[in-house]
């Protein structure tokens, strides 16, 4: 089994989980992240609205999916067309990472791996 | 005696400055974590600009003479305001100024909630100059603007008698019809198909609390008076606001079998919306219709909404406006004489209903055309930019994110 | 002068009214997250519940005419009650009518904290109902009904001579002790073992702050008139707040080394309820009296309170059942004849410490028959089932989430 | 006439008294999460304080006779004051105890801004005591002590004609030099390098509502009377917030295309500061004069102090000390007679230029003195140690945290 | 070693992390997630009350704690017993994941590995 | 390429990114934690006042970074470096965790590995 973790942009998390949905995945989380890449950050007031600072990390979502490893290029191909922001996507429209997992236990039933997911 | 009227008429115009940052909460906390300042900026920098629109010249072109239309320019930077009392303990003529200034500062807030989460901050503060002065005070005129003498000149709604005792027509469906307006000009959010759940539940309760305190002002205040007209505008405010609330959650939970506090909020405000024009003159009983069919229609209004395609995004039509106008025609329903204030019900029925038609066609053509004007002069434009509108305009247009943890954040 | 004492009282009662939001937060900032709009609504329906049942029986029953110990139902609807002011400055009627509603919106609402977190929310609504009409407005009849005549009638706690000036009784005592009864019945929450970490401490001091505000409204109010009566009631009442608030501190600091914000706005509101009967009676340095016993005395009691099985969630029973009987029996310990009030200070004692048993008997028993009615009713039932209590009541009852972030949430 | 204006005092005895939960939220909402419960507990923990000391002994030293320089202890614990009103409808001495204790609570809390996120606790509690004693409470006996007798005894900044209608000396001046010097010594925080956002600006709006709101009571009671007078003050009041918050966000946008909510709250709060000493004798007009000043000050301090090493972490030296000293100035430039008030206005000027630089000079060095001592003071010290600033002072000396989720948190 | 990701209630995260405590566990850290696996979700209002909608993810708690490979069987079997739900298990109750750590780094120290853990 | 994950105390997130940063990350992404290790917790009231308590879990910072294998001891000396509080360091300051990712994807321009970094 493989870990798929993607960082994508907060507003698009809803269409990220449609087509991860869509693309076979059995379950997911995911949670809000700070996070800094290549997209030059925010300017944002500091010290009573007299002076700006440019926050270099902004607010992304970190999604988590434990699949199958099968199904891995379906679920990559789905995240990228769904977190890619505007035609030709933008600095700042993500990351994902492919790790390995060892095992897999379902809390209720005990079942492990394949069956757990 | 005057000065007890004061003394209450300084309070009651705290109270109903106190609505504004109430809004702002209740709005603030409907909207998404990223629009939440901007959301609140919308109605507090409203305190800025109004108020000053309003020295200038707002209140002078609203009350200061004029004809059945408009006032004059006579009154500019209140100049000739008098601060003594009048007759039979009148409060002076500058505590008026500031009481209407209380209601002319929160209207436009009140319209906000149709175009949060994408209008442009900075055309919005133009948007609160122009329609101020075009829309609001003309009908604040028409409906309340009387010299007070035999034959002498008043407002055109106040010549046929119809009776808007805290302002029904020039604040509610005033802001309501504005705001269906500017809604569908403005067009949808992006990516609301999931719908929107509000960020912060807690905040739309603190903000439908302070509306309700700061409504007694609002109502209780309107008769300029310590006595006996206002203890009744007090207590019918109080129960239309506990009905329709009680109604809200009543059909939510025989749709849903929940009830939600925004729900209960909501209706509440619907209530109060609804008993404004009519706390002068209906009693505790029709304050318990007034509040029935508050909740009623504004939950139905509610619901219809949903099936059009136009982003109210706060509801501000379906509350304010059919609020407005359920509370403006239920004023000639359960009107009554015992409190020596008005007589011929049928009669003020129609005069109110033309009193409604009369705001509701100004209104929303004034406001139309506003918009238009400003969506087309360079510079300005109604909507925040697709960028703008993703990140939030909290970070857009203010430099801000709402609420920023230690650490991450 | 009528006019000033209604200006006065008008405000007032607006106060007392924003009392019910501030208690709301306060008790809303102590839950657990899951929660927080469940223990806001339980405060926040009372102000739609109560001010529907008190203007069509409550006030009536309580407060129009009757025996000794229940009034009748010449008022139902407000029916005959008068908005002209009387002699010598009384407000009229109607403004009592509305001053006294504002009590018996809280009352309720302040039980509420013993059984947070679990309670089912459509059950809390019959409660509300029935609670007010067979517990608070007969104490509230023999409390503070009389007809102001020589020999006239007037409830039997009024009439040997104990004095609650602003409600320690009928308010404090008696939502103190169906609290305790309360959270006895419905049972301890699942999972506190560890104990629980309040959710939002902000909201907590936002609440205890509305709280002292508004007491104001309570406490100088209940003289109904602007006068020096009432100036000392409002000294009083923030002298014994501040000792108290301190004294909790202190003993926090004696313990652990530490001085919380929970532990400074419990102190204070403790203060608050204990100063509430006395308010009428003691002088400054009484004030100091009576709230160095609330701050002792109700400290002591939460940290017994913790050695009991009873899961009284917020502490009702130890800050207001302790912290009024405190109350009125410091009414008779501090007491003083100065402002002409209070004459014979024994006696006091001995009346107030009836009051005090009688209220502790009455509603102990009353509300342990309505909670045990309730709960065998079918549909009914006090408490949440397992499910619900562990998703949270704010997503069982009321289908809403209180806080909903961004993207993730 | 009494009772209108004893009326109005009760409540704007209130007002003031809801501002100090308004500037901590105001304060709270301003710093990192780590440090709000302790931020909030500064101000509130000043409602406890003061008003013990105000009763016991700080309002005889400041009000009860004496000379030119300091009160008596006649007053102590209030002994002697009358509740009975005076003739013309003067008020009770003791609502003018109560209305003034609202002040001294205040004034220490926005102190605080300039040491948030580092001040140890326990030692503001006793700098609490010593500095309304020997700081606030004899300027206020300069400024505003008269026996009100032809040829008698005042204060001699209000002996040589000084006008502060208000407070501003009192009250934002001796705050803000205090604030400078408090934080000077106490030193920068830890890691704030890299500029630190407020962690949650829907309080700091909140804060900023509730202060606006207070402040009708602030500056519109300081004529003790609901007349002609209060009613100049509160449109002034207003007007001045108004322009001076947009002052700030116009600041801001030319500066970096953005307005902030913190910026408009800011500004707000820096016009009602300036136009507090002059609320009593400038017109509508001349507070758009002191707004359009305070403003323009209030944000140049702001970016001037951000080049200092002195880490006055809310900018309490720029917004009240500079609004109030340009408050106090403005007073003598746009005072006018027309209310009856005020005549020779260079003198005026010249008056205020006095009460200002003694104000500085006394508040500067006692209160250099008291943090002096009180970092000597074994047991005491200053600032809080390393690992509890980095903790946040929540934890350290509440032994609370804010927020708190359900599971993680 | 391994590390074990745990996704539970959040009603739950106390007695998770007591059993893990007994059953060896020198650390872990804990976030708030929302997820979505074979639960159903809940309803919840939307835009105003008068319309309700279901939301598929819900909260949860992600456990993170890296441990010795010998330890895995007896911390995988603490967290499925503290987790479950009632006795049968309900759905929702969580899933374990297990994957490999290359290196572990104490910061106080610097210690490695084993010595870090 | 590896994935790095250091659990610090929250005041030192500012000064570790920026170490981090020196070191040639090209990326990071961080998250509150609640955690627990050899460190002995804080004193909390709980129960309006009455009674204190002792949360063992404290706030922490979770920050990961997914860097080329090269890079890896720089980055860990960095972080290390930055994180440790006073002189000696103390408890509580945190752990790096190692572990290896197999495929890393760049959103916007669907590139893989180390292209993606
Ligand atoms: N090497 C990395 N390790 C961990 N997270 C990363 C890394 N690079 C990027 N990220 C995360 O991905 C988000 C988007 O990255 P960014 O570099 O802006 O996108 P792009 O590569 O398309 O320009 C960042 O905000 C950060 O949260
Ligand atoms: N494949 C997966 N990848 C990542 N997280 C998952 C996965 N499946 C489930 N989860 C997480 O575990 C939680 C519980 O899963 P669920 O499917 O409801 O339990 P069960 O398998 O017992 O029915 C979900 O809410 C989600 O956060
Ligand atoms: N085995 C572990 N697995 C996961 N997280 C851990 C583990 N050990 C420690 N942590 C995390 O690291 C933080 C610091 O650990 P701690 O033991 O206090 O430091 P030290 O080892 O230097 O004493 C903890 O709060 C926890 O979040």
């Amino acid at each position: 089994m493989i870990k798929i973790e993607a960082i994508v942009r907060p507003e698009r998390i809803g269409a990220v989980v449609d087509a991860m949905d869509a693309a076979g995945c059995g379950g997911y989380n995911y949670v809000n992240v700070t996070g800094r890449g290549k997209q030059q950050g925010i300017e944002v007031f500091t010290g009573r609205g007299a002076s700006t600072t440019r926050r270099m990390a902004l607010p992304k979502v970190l999604i988590t999916t434990v699949i199958e490893d099968s199904k891995k290029e379906a679920v990559i191909a789905a995240i990228v067309a769904a977190a890619r922001s505007g035609d030709e996507g933008n600095i700042g429209d993500g990351k994902i990472f492919v790790s390995h997992v060892a095992e897999v236990v379902r809390v209720r039933t005990g079942e492990r791996d394949g069956d757990a997911l | 005696m005057a000065e007890a009227n004061i003394a209450w008429m300084l309070v009651a115009s705290a109270l109903v400055l106190l609505m504004t940052p109430g809004l702002a909460f209740f709005y603030g906390g409907l909207v998404r974590e990223k629009n939440v300042i901007s959301t609140l900026m919308y109605s507090f920098v409203s305190l800025g600009v109004v108020s000053v629109v309003w020295v200038l010249w707002g209140y002078s072109l609203a009350f200061s003479g004029g004809n059945e239309f408009i006032g004059t320019f006579n009154a500019l930077g209140l100049k000739g305001i008098s601060f003594e009392s009048g007759p039979d303990g009148a409060v002076p003529e500058a505590m008026i100024v500031i009481f209407q200034m209380m209601f002319a500062i929160i209207t436009p807030a009140l319209i906000t909630g149709a175009f949060a989460e994408r209008f442009k901050f900075s055309t919005y503060l133009v948007f609160l100059v122009v329609w101020i002065t075009i829309v609001y005070v003309p009908i604040a005129h028409w409906v309340w603007y009387t010299d007070g003498m035999e034959g002498g000149i008043s407002g055109w709604i106040y010549g046929i008698g119809a009776a808007d005792f805290a302002g029904g027509t020039v604040v509610h469906i005033n802001a309501g019809i504005a705001a269906i307006v500017a809604a569908a000009m403005v067009g949808r959010r992006r990516s609301i198909d999931k719908g929107i759940e509000p960020h912060n539940v807690p905040f739309v309760l603190l903000g439908a609390g302070l509306l309700w305190f700061g409504w007694f002002g609002f109502n209780a205040g309107s008769g300029l008076a310590a006595d006996g007209v206002a203890i009744n505008a007090f207590l019918v405010t109080n129960t239309a606001a506990a009905v329709a609330g009680l109604v809200w959650v009543i059909a939510e939970y025989q749709q849903a079998g929940k009830m939600s506090g925004v729900g209960f909020a909501t209706g509440a405000v619907a209530g109060l919306v609804a008993i404004t024009p009519a706390s002068g003159s209906v009693g505790v009983m029709g304050s318990i219709g007034v509040g029935l069919g508050a909740g009623i229609i504004t939950y139905l209004a509610v619901r219809m909404r949903h099936l059009l395609k136009v982003d109210d995004a706060l509801e501000v039509f379906a509350v304010h406006g059919m609020g407005g106008i359920w509370g403006a025609l239920a004023t000639g329903i359960f009107a009554v004489g015992g409190l020596g204030m008005i007589d011929g019900e049928f009669g003020l029925f129609w005069a109110n209903l033309r009193a409604t038609l009369a705001t509701i066609a100004y209104s929303g053509v004034m406001t139309i055309i506003i918009l238009k004007a400003l969506d087309v002069i360079p510079g300005l434009g109604l909507r925040a930019v697709e960028r703008e509108e993703d990140n939030g305009l909290d970070v857009s247009f203010h430099g801000e994110r709402a609420y920023v943890s230690d650490g991450a954040d």
